[in-house]
């Protein structure tokens, strides 16, 4: 491990343990706690997820994928939250939560078939602990508080048993902070003192708007007046991102209670591959913020301080290529549900008058494959 | 008192729906029941009476107010595999939690490609006739029954009240559960040995000339319009639909084949109401059985009236009567 | 104008100008600046509320209404806060501030209208510069603050003339607190900077639920968080309710921006005359606030301080009666809407459709009258 | 380009929209638009183009990012004097703005009796077959159809869009104005001079063996089934029925009382939807003129589907079409 030097923070109040020019910093609340094999680890998880959103991307402009969400500039707040769950924790992401997808197990294929129209969601959360991606902003956050509402029901927090209690991650963005839905959440999680923590990716943009639009003072001091401590982090930082979760999902696993983290960060693409930014913002702010990489900070302190050579970068980038070719084919290669299938799951027991509409679906689709034979 | 007691005793439709949520709640520990007011006071109406009392604060819990962090939360209690019974206090405060139901409750099943179970029922003290102020006399089930992923059921007697809602419960699909608030105290009934399947609408009573459907509030009034209709000499025949969604449509089409004439009748508003969809499945299956138009006496388009002219606008024995004589004049 | 002394509050934080045993106190930011005379006036409002709302119990138990909503112990908050207005200020009502209607001129008798069943809210609220009572949680702070929008977009803010600058008055219940429209209220007020004052009646109950079931800090800290002042006043206090409230509106009117206000009250009837307070709490309770009446420390200010005696009391007592003669009798008068009046206002242009459906529903009305004649 | 210099000129409907709600914000200085990205993005759809940028940041506000927050305020903008139209982003995101537009914008009018006009429009770009992921391809109409105080109309070609747009924003009342989003860059089509009024059908292609009745985004696939049927000899008669709230039952009756037959068609769901309600009026008023019942082709009973399977669930060429075989089969 090499010296640590006490920097200068760039925002005030701003968690940080790794600058942009790759220089531990140290933060007397919270300790890091990781060795250079664990923080090489991490350096691996924000390739891979950037390579896959890379790939993504290129699928979409194939026509292979409808649509793509980008999370570049943002892995670092991912993959430092992901990393700090534990496997029985519970996590309810956006749609844009990729990195934690990939820390939680999710074969990047399965994910790509929500972009891609084949499934709407193909993961199953309780194998994963990862909920399914949820498309209208905020609503997760109170799926996220119902469940620690069951966590504290099952008497799975705060029992000092590391394997038991259980910690609930709720993830939303910066513009979601001002639906309805996330402040009820709020408003639940103090008042039952559940075991979850709410991490706001402030990537400083919803769409076209800015964060301004949302609030005129930093998001993390919403909680505040809810009753529970809000802190910033650098979420271009993974250490930082990684240290101050995995004291607050502490906290929540020892029933201390919520805690909001807006993690600091910024949106690199277009809101998705949709979106065309040139029309709402400068690309000067983009300069700066690539100052700000998430990954390239953590190279540097590899390379410089902990004497990761060459041939670990080279056996990354190999691996990378390799899951790069895993996405491209696989993603071509997933196949169409079928039409019948729209019929499937809408309950459990299916009532007399669906299977009656799939029966008579069934017939036609199959007059019109006779038809056309 | 032990639920199981309560077979073959009379109790009110309060009472009942009490009885069965304590049946439920002693059958399965995951259910829990969330909303406000329902634990020390027993909810506005006393209908969880005396449960938080006996299950503990963690079974029966009163929440903060807002209706989509209720609903939103049973979502995730749900996940972690509880089993939330939600009240809404009064039918028109439903809709703060409209978007939780309809994208996500109704949804997460099948989202989830069948991988999710959303097992919550959401109960709701509906429809008028209780002299109440604004958005306390509602009949929202068109539009949870318009949405694929739910069901809506309706009880209209203290046996299906008691049975209706542990079947509800039980059931691992969401069900939006209909009171019908104004027959909470109304004539106790004799709980039956054993409930109807919850989805199976009942003729409850036969008739040649006509087919009155109907569900939850109205079917009180139905009963009476075919009493009176008979002391004229036509024989009504009764159907209580028991459910919106899915509807037990075989029932309503073997009925009017065989009497050639249908009305339905409901508190919701006529248009893109529930009766529509009856009437529009109906003249498509039974075509050449009617002998009338289906006919439809139901609450108007507008707003829920002020409770003084609440009686005019509901479906009451004089409209329904109305409608009768109207349809049997094809 | 008496001696002042400054005593000790009851509760840190809170702003106090009249204790409960009647002295005035001074603060350095909420200077009174009223007359004695004024406060015989509000001594007056508070004595006649009082009156009104006994009387519309009684009618309800007589079932001249179908309900009532009392707002027993809460006459100082709307006193307070209804005088504070200026006339071309805009208040948005909940379903309980009869008080507040005294103060923007309702009669007394339209508000019994909608309990009796007459009405849904019969009064012009651009007449009286008091929105109709809305009885969905929380709905109306966000009509209230659309409304300051169009303020400012009338450039009615911060042009110094008094006859010119409005602000916007939004009440809501410590229960609504939790409701999303309410966070989103605050959400957009402070995004906008909007010429607006929440006033949260904290009166310690939401029905059965105790203000602790919505927050486990106090609520005026909720609108820190969200980018704009709090402060919590003694809400049986008419003139501290009164002299914080025009504080935030002259503040608002000056385009300072919005500012909540906690009136820490009491509701001591019944949540309305259905409720049965008796299984959730304790009539102790009750009694501590009978210690802090509203009415009783004005009263006592007025005649131990301010020279008033028992024929100010008596003239008071006087027009209470003929006031309540008023509502009484007004109230059984309450015509019943004509049946057909279920069609009108429904839309400004009536579809065709709907009035076919009047139409057939007139002609049904009368062939029932025709049987029944 | 003043917008009145667009009648007789070609338009897409995204561009027809732009320049209606352009002249709206023209004809009154009340106007303001408001949403999530309408201001300097344009909206999503980029159908307020250029609107912030000449009408100002206080006429056409990005607001922050909550849909109950949206409409709410706009209730008071309007309270203030105010001519608000919201914009939806997509149609799966009005639902947490369900409770202000069906317990306030739908009722403030009726509350206040008729003292507080509620002037606001709210667009929503509605309806599927645009490859989108969940959320994002519904069509809630009859939602709002069912609610009384609401006005629900939908345009289907750009002259339409155009005039409709205005004249819903000019309404006194309420109105939810559906935008078939899939056909906003659909071929161009010239701006009519004049409009047709708000809630009249329209006949858009007489006929004779039968009746086609639909509204926004299905009206292109019924002109091609009409199309492809007159091919096989059966003329159809299609009505663009333009406004679902209220609906112009003359126009499809008197249509059905010279052809005999009647298909609605929509993208809605078919139970408790839209076509369910003409159904009912239709067998009632044209009782004896209908040779076959009412039929329906819509969207199905499940939860719009992961696109790759959009255009088996949407009510398409084929599905119409067979639809009129089994119509004509009777
Ligand atoms: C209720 C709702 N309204 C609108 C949208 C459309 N929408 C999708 S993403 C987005 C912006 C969200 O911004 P933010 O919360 O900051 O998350 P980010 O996309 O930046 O990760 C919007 C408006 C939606 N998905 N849900
Ligand atoms: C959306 C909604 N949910 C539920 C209700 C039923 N309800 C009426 S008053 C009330 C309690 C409100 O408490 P609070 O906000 O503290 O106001 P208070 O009645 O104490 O003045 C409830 C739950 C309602 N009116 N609206
Ligand atoms: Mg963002
Ligand atoms: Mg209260």
């Amino acid at each position: 491990m090499s010296e640590h030097v006490v920097a200068v923070q760039p925002e005030p109040d701003m968690i940080q343990l790794l600058t942009p020019e790759g220089q531990r910093v140290d933060h007397p609340d919270y300790p890091l706690g990781l060795s250079d094999e664990d923080i090489a680890g991490l350096y691996r998880d924000l390739v891979l997820v950037r390579r896959i959103d890379t790939e993504a991307i290129a699928l979409q402009r194939q026509g292979e994928l409808g649509l793509w969400a980008s999370l570049l500039g943002q892995e670092a707040a991912q993959i430092g939250a992901g990393r700090a769950l534990r496997p029985h924790d519970m996590a309810f992401p956006t749609y844009r939560e990729h990195g934690v997808a990939w820390c939680r197990g999710v074969d990047p294929l399965t994910l790509l078939g929500l972009f891609r129209g084949t499934n709407l969601g193909g993961w199953s959360p309780s194998e994963h602990n990862f909920n399914l991606y949820t498309i209208v902003i905020g609503a997760q956050t109170l799926h996220a508080t119902g469940y620690a509402m069951g966590v504290v029901r099952d008497g799975a927090v705060g029992t000092g048993d590391p394997d038991r209690d259980t910690a609930v991650l709720a993830f939303f963005g910066d513009g979601a902070s001002s639906q309805g839905d996330v402040n009820e959440a709020f408003v639940w999680a103090a008042a039952g003192n559940l075991p979850i923590v709410f991490l706001c990716q402030n990537n400083q943009w919803a769409i076209s708007e800015p964060v301004e639009r949302q609030s005129r003072v930093p998001l993390y001091q919403r909680s505040a007046g809810f009753g529970f401590p809000g802190m910033r982090v650098d979420g271009n930082d993974v250490l930082a991102s990684y240290a101050v979760t995995r004291r607050a999902l502490d906290d929540a696993r020892n029933a201390q209670g919520p805690t909001l983290i807006e993690a600091f960060t910024y949106r690199m693409n277009p809101h998705t591959t949709n979106d065309d930014p040139r029309r709402y913002r400068l690309g000067s702010e983009l300069e700066t913020w690539k100052l700000r990489d998430p990954i390239e900070r953590v190279r540097a302190y590899l390379s410089r301080e902990a004497g990761y050579g060459s041939d670990y970068f080279a056996a990354i980038e190999d691996e990378s290529k390799k899951l790069a070719e895993h996405v491209r084919a696989g993603c071509r290669a997933l196949p169409d549900p079928t039409p019948q299938s729209l019929f499937d799951s809408v309950y459990v027991t299916m009532p007399a008058e669906l299977r009656a509409q799939r029966d008579e679906f069934v017939e036609f689709v199959g007059s019109l494959e006779e038809a056309s034979a | 008192m032990s639920a199981s007691s309560v077979i073959g005793t009379s109790l009110t439709m309060a009472k009942a729906l009490n009885e069965g949520l304590r049946k439920a709640m002693e059958d399965d520990p995951k259910v829990v029941m969330m909303g406000e007011d329902v634990g020390k006071l027993g909810g506005v109406f006393r209908i969880t009476d005396g449960l938080q009392k006996d299950f503990g604060e963690d079974r029966v819990i009163d929440t903060p107010l807002a209706e989509s962090g209720i609903v939103g939360t049973a979502v995730g209690l749900a996940i972690r595999g509880y089993r939330p019974v939600c009240e809404i206090q009064f039918d028109g405060f439903v809709f703060p939690a409209f978007d939780q139901i309809v994208s996500q409750v109704a949804k997460l099943h099948n989202r989830s490609a069948g991988q999710v179970k959303v097992p919550i029922t959401i109960r709701i003290p509906y429809g008028g006739g209780i002299g109440a102020v604004e958005h306390h006399s509602e009949s929202p089930e068109a539009y949870f029954a318009h949405t694929a992923g739910l069901k809506v059921v309706a009880c209209a007697d203290p046996s299906d009240a008691y049975w209706m809602v542990q079947q509800a419960i039980a059931d691992d699909d969401p069900v939006i559960f209909l009171e019908p608030k104004r027959r909470y105290h109304a004539a106790k009934a004799e709980i039956a040995a054993a409930p109807t399947p919850l989805h199976q609408a009942r003729v409850i009573r036969p008739g040649t000339a006509a087919t009155l459907a109907t569900y939850g509030a109205t079917v009180s009034v139905a009963l009476e319009a075919a009493e009176a209709a008979a002391a004229d000499g036509t024989q009504l025949e009764v159907i209580d639909l028991r459910s919106v969604s899915p509807i037990d449509t075989e029932t309503v089409v073997d009925s009017v084949r065989r009497t050639g004439r249908l009305l339905v009748t409901h508190e919701a508003p006529l248009s893109f109401g529930p009766a529509a969809e009856i009437a529009a499945r109906v003249q498509e299956q039974a075509f050449y059985s009617l002998e009338a138009p289906v006919l439809r006496v139901t609450g108007y388009d507008t707003p829920y009236p002020p409770s003084r002219l609440e009686n005019e606008w509901l479906p009451n024995l004089d409209r329904v009567l109305d409608g009768i004589d109207r349809l049997m004049s094809y």
